[in-house]
């Protein structure tokens, strides 16, 4: 038996390597998908979060787009520089020009700004809150500070701070549109991280009717309006708008007048996080470390 | 109470034992000793009246006047835009002092028509058209009298009635149903109303027929309100095609589709309007209201408002102008308790909470209701230990745990896809019934809330 | 020397940080069905040390002559036949080990932790990389599996290694060595797992957290 | 500040809510199953004390050790961890070591609540896990059953209770056979007099149908469990083996029971009414309760007809249990009007 | 980051022969390590085979030195030298003057747990059985497992006279010659013992030749291993 | 028949593939969390089972009897050629039963219950009948564990579970759960 089996095992191995060779060489053409491969090869250089930020249900339609030319690597917020570069050279298209979203709070009416009119007493969440009968806010146009966009936010960087205000941490915002999404009054809008002027405020009233409901809100003066460079800012709605097309932004701050004169603080300008989430101490901590 | 014995419970195997009523829903008691045999009493003019646009579903009406204008009580202030949208009349003789944001009863800001009474005017309706006839009206006119009218249904939607009455060609209304059920506990408005105008309700009842060419007019009212039921019986004539139908005590009954089940034996298909099947629905205030304006000329400037609870000093049933601040009526009626906690708008099962006293009286506000500390703090919550209580209360059939559960992880889309949450009308009966004390309606009305305005921004 | 570096602690990974068990949870059949008793538990992880090392040595040396398409029917040649050498092997030396590892040595072959492990490193490294890493990767698997054959046996049968440990009175707890048992203790396993990278998390935290204090409450004095 | 009125509360509708309570609602199963405890004692005395104070002892501390601080006194305030081990004291048999039966209740609260999130959340009936797990591991301690006595040996405690932690129990000599293991290994009947008033070997808790009736009629009267799920178990049970016994053949080496014997042996009346109506791990809707009901019916006499061990309640229950999910699923009632 | 070049590399579509080819290529190289392996172990494996088997044979026969495999084919019991093992086989044991003395039968069927393998030692001439070993089981430790580790249940095999079906009752009440007492907690387990030897025993008794007409012992390899064994 | 029947019940639940013999259950852990995958998955795995058995059968009545020390590795090329085989099919025939497997199609070929579908059942000498009643009976226990499974964690996800027990190591404390549950199958017809 021995040198017969010493034949055999290598005969029926090549033969069934090659059978299954040959049936697998076939059906790789006859039963071939006609689908790019460099869709799973862009797939594969994504992150694979599958969060959406891009707009598309997945990363594999994403993929898809990218292949076909459709969208640019830097569509995908998650992705690092890294990444999109190697994207980008692997499908040999230009990154496109980047730039970086982040979310913005159009109200500044925490716990210690904005009174109560009433007490709100229910399961936590700003939703829930609001649909009964508002959640107790006075100013119906503010945030109830009950985090929703908390829970929502699906890269977890936003933090409720001591004020009843969320801490957007700007460097991790990806611009995913969840708290956009989630916040029932409507307060987060996404914004080049350049605007760097912004009306913390989103209350369509003017004066002491503002006033007697927060002491952060923009009580439509106008004053900043009338201090920028002409042009650049209007009142819409008891509201100043900042126009960023008109070209008269510049972040040398030719606005700093119109800040300072803000009675309110309402308009601000913002390098970074919109509100802190430390307290005092902890910013001396900061400091010194 | 649910855990009472029902043998149409024990037996609920689908509808088969229960013929004439609806399955499922709760009992809670109905508190209407307060008030129920309160004769209506009128309020007097106070200073300040606040007239929003937009008291209904629709579009708000648009502003004729401006600041400084006279107005009469009666003379229109604000016209229709568009056609779910009706007209609004001033409910005092008085100055247009501001048309601006206001504060709404829901706690947000809308635009409203301010205006300071005149206390030297006779604040008397003036009897420019003494009474509309009907007779020769036709369908389209009809309907912009109605619309011109300012009438929005008084069952708690205030939704536009000449909306309802207008049937599109194809369709045609067989049964006018009056909804006389005051299914909310504390509420009597109603009923007192069928006590002391029951002419009026089958005045209107036989006008709206007419108009709609309906064969028959039922009147539906819940067997606990008897002198209701033969105040009307006894104005009832035998050339009126109207029923006095007398209904089971349970909660909802008033609801919608329950009366249209109770009385017809139909189930409306969700998503479909009582016309589709030949119906059209009116609350008893309405039928009145309607009865008013075609027999006297009244545009719809006041309504009657049950003041009770427990936290109230003199509870009353009360004809209130539109537009007259909650504070007023509360302190015309003794004002408030000391110990009381919260105001509510509407019934205790439905109604929503008041958060500023100095929002104003709206044409679909039906009661004012005050709680204190004893029936606003709740038992603790516990979780759901999946009773089933809260299906077999839930009158539409729906899933109430599951729609709970969902809500708390926040997975509204599944509670759509799966459960149909639209489907369900916040009626509350789940949450009544709940061992757990889970707030299960919050969380149904947090997600349809999050649903309908995702939908809007796609 | 910096690659020396490098591939050690890709060795280093496979043993705790990115154990095949515990953190990626691959390989659970053989996982599971052989830790009854420690010795198997041993031998197992031995048998699937050599196939791995030796399978990954193999890919990556000649991952450039692999075609895409039929790259998995290759891995599964090469690892099958370290497998068939493996229970020739056992067959012929540990026949009683063997017998009670039954079916599972033939199905080192399905261990989706060898065949995970030649798609994802050994295709795309160097001979060294994916011999270091097979190592760390077996090595902790093999861990696992002590770990968990350990604990099924003590509680078991009151032994380890078959010796006795708590006198003729213990009362075994039998569901231990049934599948239950398999289940139960690697999900408490895991559980403890977690639990313990948690724990040690908070427990850093709290360390900075006292740091900070201590720094601002000099602050204060100063 | 603008408060001028006492602030407002704002509370979500409705307002009114009825009386019973999630804790009053536990409160019922523990009245109802007095009866049945007050059998147990009295036949299997101090033992039988014993065993159900250590497996409530084990439930309760496990919850109370792995319950967030917080909501300690909160999860403990339902009291359901004690209904638990109660239950599954209940379930065990008289001579059982006590470390054993503590274990018990402590892996019915770790593994069949705490780990699912707490009260409400689990899917498998605790108690029987507990059991299940008990019956796995000691299987030999399990299925030794002291004969019931009664009140003349009231302080006669099992030398085998007191056995060390980890240790194994030493019994006293006489072990019997239950009614359904003579029924299965020996064919061999027990007359229903005794079924019903419960002097035979068994869980201590199993044996007296006429107190477990009693207490299942309480809970039904009070409407504190699904009627659908016990009508259902009985029927099913009590026609499924009917059929067997009509149908069988006289040579057959199964032995089949009657109907009667079926319903009022072993731990079916037991389980039916308390545990396969435990309404975390029963089905929430009415039709999914009849599907649950039927299939624990059926289970529960094919074990014991057809499987190893002469009792499959518990089986039976648990097996459902993890079909619960399913059966919820695919049983929604019909929406009003859709 | 997954290295760009790689993966060009693989994009490119490699022609058919050389997907065949490979397949090929480590199909005949895996061939020939397998039978070198096959090879080197094959004596090994087949002499612990062989000696594992003849153990089993050797406990329940008693006074056995050697034995050989008979098949039932075409209705007559033959020799049969092959490894393999099935149903219709069973052993014959010698002593050691190559004298018949009785067959080793084996049986299978399910148990509690799983299928249970029993071979047990019958001597056709005064129709007893003379030993029970368990080949093969996955019954509960502790419990199951007592069917081959309980040497009061094992004993009570030898010896045991086959003239009607064997019977398991309940522990102590073994009233007459062929009931065997059960296991205490495994009732299930001792019955499904019986019942697996009653059932090869069914099926064998018919095929046995006549007492005397025994085939004789021819191969003689096996004596000399068996005194070693 | 009587056999068949029994070989049946006990690979469906006495002895049930994924919990009391381990097998598959990287798909049994992975893939379980969505009750319509899970189904279809126990869909696609017991047809590949049946194939195994198929080729299992052909293999050993026509090839190794000739060189049985093959075994193994002529099982995994023929089963992993076919599957391959057969999921390049399926994605070429319906691209969305595809998708909804995603992943892990590929890894059913090497899911260990394909393989030790094989060796059992060469190892207890099945015939072909018998041994597409395993496969049946394998594929019918798998599907029934990963639905029920499913169930029961789409059931799970919408409660609080703690955190720091959700994953994988609560899925196996379900399983051993139901494992302990199945237990109460042990000894179904093989004990009358
Ligand atoms: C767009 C729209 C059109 C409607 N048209 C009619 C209608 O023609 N006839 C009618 O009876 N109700 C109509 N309704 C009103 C509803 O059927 C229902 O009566 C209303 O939403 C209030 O019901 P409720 O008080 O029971 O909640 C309409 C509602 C909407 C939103
Ligand atoms: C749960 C529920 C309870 C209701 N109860 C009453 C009631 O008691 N009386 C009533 O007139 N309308 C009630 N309604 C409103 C009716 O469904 C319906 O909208 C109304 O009768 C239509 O008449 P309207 O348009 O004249 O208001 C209820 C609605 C819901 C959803
Ligand atoms: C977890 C468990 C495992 C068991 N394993 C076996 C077993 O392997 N063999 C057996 O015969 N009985 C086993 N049993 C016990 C049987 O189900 C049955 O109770 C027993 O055979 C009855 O025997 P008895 O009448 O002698 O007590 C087991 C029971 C349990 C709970
Ligand atoms: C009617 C009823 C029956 C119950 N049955 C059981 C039971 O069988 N087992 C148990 O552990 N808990 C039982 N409980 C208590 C409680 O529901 C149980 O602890 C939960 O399963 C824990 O989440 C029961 C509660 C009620 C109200
Ligand atoms: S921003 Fe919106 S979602 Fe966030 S806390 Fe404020 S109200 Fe809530
Ligand atoms: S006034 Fe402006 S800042 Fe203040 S709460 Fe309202 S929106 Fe926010
Ligand atoms: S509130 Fe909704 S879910 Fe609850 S009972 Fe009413 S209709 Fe049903
Ligand atoms: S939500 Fe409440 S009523 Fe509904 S099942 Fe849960 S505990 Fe019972
Ligand atoms: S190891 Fe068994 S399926 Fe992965």
């Amino acid at each position: 038996m021995n040198l017969t089996d010493f034949i055999t095992a290598p005969v029926i191995m090549t033969s069934l390597g090659l059978l299954f060779g040959v049936i697998l060489a076939v059906a790789y053409h006859y039963l071939k998908v006609d689908e790019d491969p460099r869709i799973a090869e862009t797939e594969e250089l994504l992150p694979g979060t599958n969060c959406g930020a891009c707009g598309e249900p997945g990363c594999l339609p994403f993929a898809i787009k990218l292949v076909a030319g459709d969208v640019s690597p830097s569509g995908c917020t998650v992705a690092s520089e890294d990444d999109i570069d190697g994207l980008s050279e692997f499908l040999g298209v230009d990154a496109g020009e980047q730039e970086k979203n982040i979310a913005r709070l159009k109200c500044a009416g925490g716990k210690g700004q904005a009174f109560q009119i009433a007490e709100y007493q229910g399961f936590e969440g700003c939703r829930a809150a609001a649909v009964i009968s508002g959640g107790g806010k006075g100013c119906s146009w503010g945030c109830l500070g009950l985090g929703d966009c908390e829970v929502a936010c699906t890269f977890n960087v936003i933090h409720m701070n001591d004020n009843g205000l969320p801490v957007v941490d700007t460097d991790n915002c990806t611009a995913c549109a969840d708290c956009v999404d989630v916040c029932p009054k409507n307060l987060f809008e996404l914004r080049p991280l350049a605007e760097k002027l912004y009306v913390q405020c989103n209350i369509p009233l003017e004066g002491e009717c503002v006033t007697a409901l927060c002491s952060a809100g923009c009580d439509a003066c106008a004053k900043c309006v009338a201090d920028a460079p002409v042009g650049l800012m209007a009142m819409v709605n008891e509201l100043p708008v900042v126009d960023y097309t008109s070209g008269l932004f510049t972040s040398d701050k030719t606005t700093q007048k119109a800040i300072d004169r803000c009675p309110t603080n309402a308009i601000q300008w913002l390098e970074g996080n919109q509100f802190t989430e430390l307290s005092d101490e902890e910013k001396r901590f900061k400091a010194r470390t | 109470m649910s855990n009472s014995f029902s043998l149409g419970r024990l037996f609920s195997i689908g509808n088969l034992f229960i013929k004439g009523g609806f399955s499922h829903g709760v009992h809670p008691p109905h508190h209407k000793e307060q008030t129920e045999d309160l004769p209506i009493q009128r309020v007097p003019f106070m200073k300040r009246y606040v007239m929003p646009l937009g008291q209904h579903i629709g579009i708000p009406a648009e502003a004729i006047v401006k600041v400084g204008d006279r107005v009469q009580r009666g003379e229109l202030i604000a016209k229709p835009k568009g056609f779910i949208s009706t007209a609004l009349h001033s409910p005092v003789t008085g100055t247009i002092s501001d048309v601006g944001m206001h504060r709404y009863v829901d706690g947000s800001f809308r635009m409203a028509i301010e205006i300071e009474a005149d206390p030297y005017a006779t604040q008397q309706f003036p009897h420019a058209q003494s009474s509309i006839d009907v007779g020769d009206m036709d369908v389209g006119q009809f309907i912009e009298s109605v619309q011109m009218s300012g009438i929005v249904g008084m069952g708690g939607a205030a939704f536009p009635s000449h909306v309802k009455y207008s049937i599109p060609e194809e369709q045609e209304i067989t049964d006018l149903l009056v909804n006389g059920a005051e299914c909310e506990p504390y509420l009597t408005n109603d009923h007192r109303l069928m006590v002391e105008r029951p002419e009026a309700v089958l005045l209107g009842c036989e006008i709206l027929r007419h108009q709609l060419s309906a064969k028959r007019v039922a009147i539906g009212v819940e067997k606990n309100k008897p002198e209701s039921i033969s105040q009307l019986k006894k104005y009832l004539t035998d050339d009126m095609a109207i029923d006095i139908v007398p209904l089971e005590v349970k909660y909802p009954q008033g609801a919608e589709k329950m009366l249209i089940k109770s009385i017809y034996d139909k189930e409306l298909p969700a998503g479909k309007l009582p016309r589709d099947i030949g119906i059209a629905v009116n609350n008893v205030g309405t039928i009145v209201a309607l009865a008013d304006y075609f027999e006297h000329g009244m545009p719809l400037i006041e309504r009657i408002v049950t003041l009770a609870g427990p936290g109230v000093h003199e509870p009353a049933n009360l004809i209130v102008p539109i537009g007259t601040p909650i504070r007023d009526v509360l302190d015309f009626a003794g004002g408030l308790k000391d110990e009381t906690r919260e105001v509510i708008s509407g019934g205790p099962m439905m109604g929503s909470p008041i958060a500023d006293l100095d929002a104003p009286i709206l044409k679909g506000t039906s009661g004012i209701l005050a709680f204190t500390e004893k029936e606003t703090s709740r038992p603790s919550e516990y979780p759901c230990i999946r009773c089933a209580r809260c299906l077999e209360a839930c009158p539409y059939f729906l899933n109430p745990s599951r729609l709970a559960l969902l809500g708390k992880a926040r997975l509204f889309d599944d509670m759509q896809e799966k459960y149909n949450v639209m489907d369900c009308v916040e009626c509350g009966a789940c949450t009544y019934a709940c061992p757990s004390n889970i707030p299960i309606v919050q969380h149904i009305r947090t997600a349809k809330d999050n649903l309908r305005n995702r939908k809007t921004s796609q | 020397m910096a690659t020396d570096t490098t591939a050690y602690e890709e060795m280093i990974k496979g043993l705790w940080r990115d154990n095949p068990v515990f953190v990626q949870v691959l390989g659970m059949c053989p996982m599971l069905a052989v830790t009854n008793s420690a010795i198997n538990a041993v031998v197992m992880g031995v048998a699937t040390f050599f196939v791995l090392v030796g399978s990954s040595f193999l890919v990556s040396s000649f991952k450039q002559w692999i075609p895409k398409q039929v790259r998995i029917s290759l891995y599964i040649i090469i690892i099958a036949t370290f497998v068939t050498v493996v229970d020739y092997s056992l067959l012929a030396m540990l026949p009683a080990i063997h017998k009670e590892l039954g079916a599972f040595i033939p199905l080192i072959v399905a261990n989706c932790m060898i065949l995970g492990r030649q798609e994802a490193f050994a295709s795309k490294h160097n001979v060294k990389y994916a011999v270091m890493d097979a190592v760390g990767m077996s090595g902790g698997f093999m861990i696992a599996l002590f770990a968990l054959g350990s604990v099924r046996e003590i509680l078991g049968v009151g032994a380890l290694f078959g010796v006795d440990l708590f006198g003729s009175n213990f009362e075994p707890w039998v569901i231990m060595i049934l599948p239950p048992g398999g289940f139960l203790t690697l999900g408490l396993l895991l559980l403890f797992f977690n639990w313990f990278t948690e724990r040690r998390k908070q427990f850093l935290g709290k360390v900075a957290e006292a740091d900070r204090a201590a720094v601002l409450g000099v602050d204060k004095n100063g | 500040m603008k408060n001028k009125d006492p602030k407002l509360l704002l509370q979500s509708a409705p307002l009114l809510h009825q009386e019973l309570t999630t804790p009053a609602a536990m409160k019922d199963v523990w009245i109802a199953l007095f009866p049945a405890t007050c059998a147990a004692l009295w036949f299997f005395g101090l033992s039988a004390l014993l065993i159900i104070i250590a497996s409530i002892a084990g439930a309760v501390l496990t919850e109370w050790v792995f319950t967030d601080k917080e909501k300690r006194r909160f999860a403990l305030s339902d009291t359901s961890a004690g209904l638990t081990g109660l239950l599954l004291g209940l379930t065990l048999p008289s001579g059982l070591p006590l470390w054993m039966a503590f274990l018990g209740g402590s892996v019915s609260i770790g593994l069949g609540k705490v780990i699912w999130g707490g009260l409400g959340a689990n899917i498998f009936n605790p108690a029987l896990l507990g059991r299940a797990f008990l019956l796995g591991t000691f299987p030999i301690a399990m299925t030794t059953w002291g004969p019931a006595g009664g009140p003349g040996e009231f302080f006669q405690i099992h030398s085998s209770n007191l056995a060390l932690p980890f240790m194994q129990g030493h019994y006293d000599a006489l072990s019997t056979a239950t009614p359904l293991g003579l029924m299965k290994f020996e064919h061999q009947g027990t007359e229903l007099v005794s079924l019903f008033m419960g002097n035979t070997a068994g869980s201590i808790g199993e044996t007296s149908s006429l107190f477990l009736l009693l207490g299942g009629l309480f809970l039904l009267i009070r409407r504190s469990i699904d009627w659908r799920i016990p009508v259902a178990i009985f029927s099913t049970a009590a026609l499924f083996s009917l059929i067997m016994l009509l149908t069988s053949s006289a040579e057959s080496t199964t032995s089949y029971p009657s109907p009667f014997f079926t319903l009022f042996s072993g731990g079916l009346l037991l389980g039916t009414f308390f545990m396969a109506t435990d309404p975390v791990t029963s089905p929430l809707t009415p039709k999914g309760c009849w599907i649950f009901g039927i299939g624990v019916g059926f289970l529960v006499v094919l074990i014991r007809l057809y499987g190893g061990l002469p009792e499959g309640m518990l089986y039976a229950i648990l097996l459902m249990n993890a079909a619960t999910p399913l059966i919820d699923r695919y049983t929604q009632p019909k929406i009003f009007g859709r | 980051m997954t290295n760009l070049k790689e993966i060009s590399i693989q994009v490119q579509e490699p022609g058919s022969q050389r997907l065949i080819i490979s397949m090929a290529v480590a199909g005949f190289i895996s061939g020939i390590i397998i039978i070198s392996i096959y090879m080197l172990t094959f004596n090994t494996i087949k002499e612990n085979k062989a000696r594992e088997l003849r153990e089993a044979v050797f406990k329940v026969l008693p006074d056995v030195s050697s034995m050989q495999k008979l098949h039932f084919v075409d209705n007559k019991l033959l020799l049969v030298k092959s490894d393999g093992m099935d149903d219709d086989m069973i052993f014959a044991g010698y002593d050691t003057k190559g004298q018949f003395i009785g067959y080793a039968i084996q049986g299978k069927g399910p148990g509690f747990q799983d299928t249970i393998h029993v071979l047990y030692g019958y001597l056709s001439s005064n129709r007893t059985i003379t030993g029970m070993e368990i080949l093969d089981s996955r019954e509960t430790p502790g419990l199951g497992d007592k069917i081959f580790k309980d040497m009061a249940f094992v004993g009570e095999f030898m010896g045991l006279p086959m003239t009607k079906d064997i019977k398991a009752v309940k522990k102590g009440t073994k009233s007459q010659d062929n009931e065997i007492d059960s296991i205490t907690g495994a009732t299930i387990s001792s019955k499904a013992v019986v019942r697996i030897i009653n059932k090869a025993f069914n099926i064998w008794s018919p095929r046995l030749p006549q007492p005397g007409n025994e085939p004789a012992l021819e191969i003689e390899e096996t004596k000399k291993e068996a005194n070693n064994g | 028949m009587d056999d068949l029947l029994w070989i049946f019940i006990s690979t469906l639940l006495v002895n049930n593939f994924v919990l009391a013999y381990f097998l598959g259950l990287c798909p049994f852990l992975g893939v379980s969390g969505q009750l319509e995958t899970s189904f279809r998955l126990g869909l696609a795995t017991t047809f590949v089972l049946i194939i195994t058995a198929l080729c299992a059968w052909i293999l050993n009545t026509y090839v190794l009897i000739y060189a049985p020390y093959l075994r193994l590795i002529s099982f995994i090329v023929v089963i992993a050629s076919t599957v391959q085989f057969i999921e390049m099919s399926i994605k070429k025939l319906s691209p969305s039963l595809f998708k909804s497997l995603g992943i892990f199609l590929p890894l059913i070929t090497t899911n260990c219950a394909i393989l030790g579908l094989a060796i059992f059942a060469t190892n207890r000498g099945y015939g072909l009948v018998e041994g597409l009643t395993f496969a049946l009976g394998a594929g019918a226990g798998f599907t029934l564990a990963m639905v029920l499974m499913a169930g029961i964690r789409e059931e799970t996800e919408i409660n609080d579970v703690p955190a720091l027990i959700r994953g994988t190591a609560f899925n196996l404390i379900i399983a051993g759960i139901l494992s302990m549950a199945f237990m109460g199958f042990a000894g179904l017809f093989s004990s009358t």
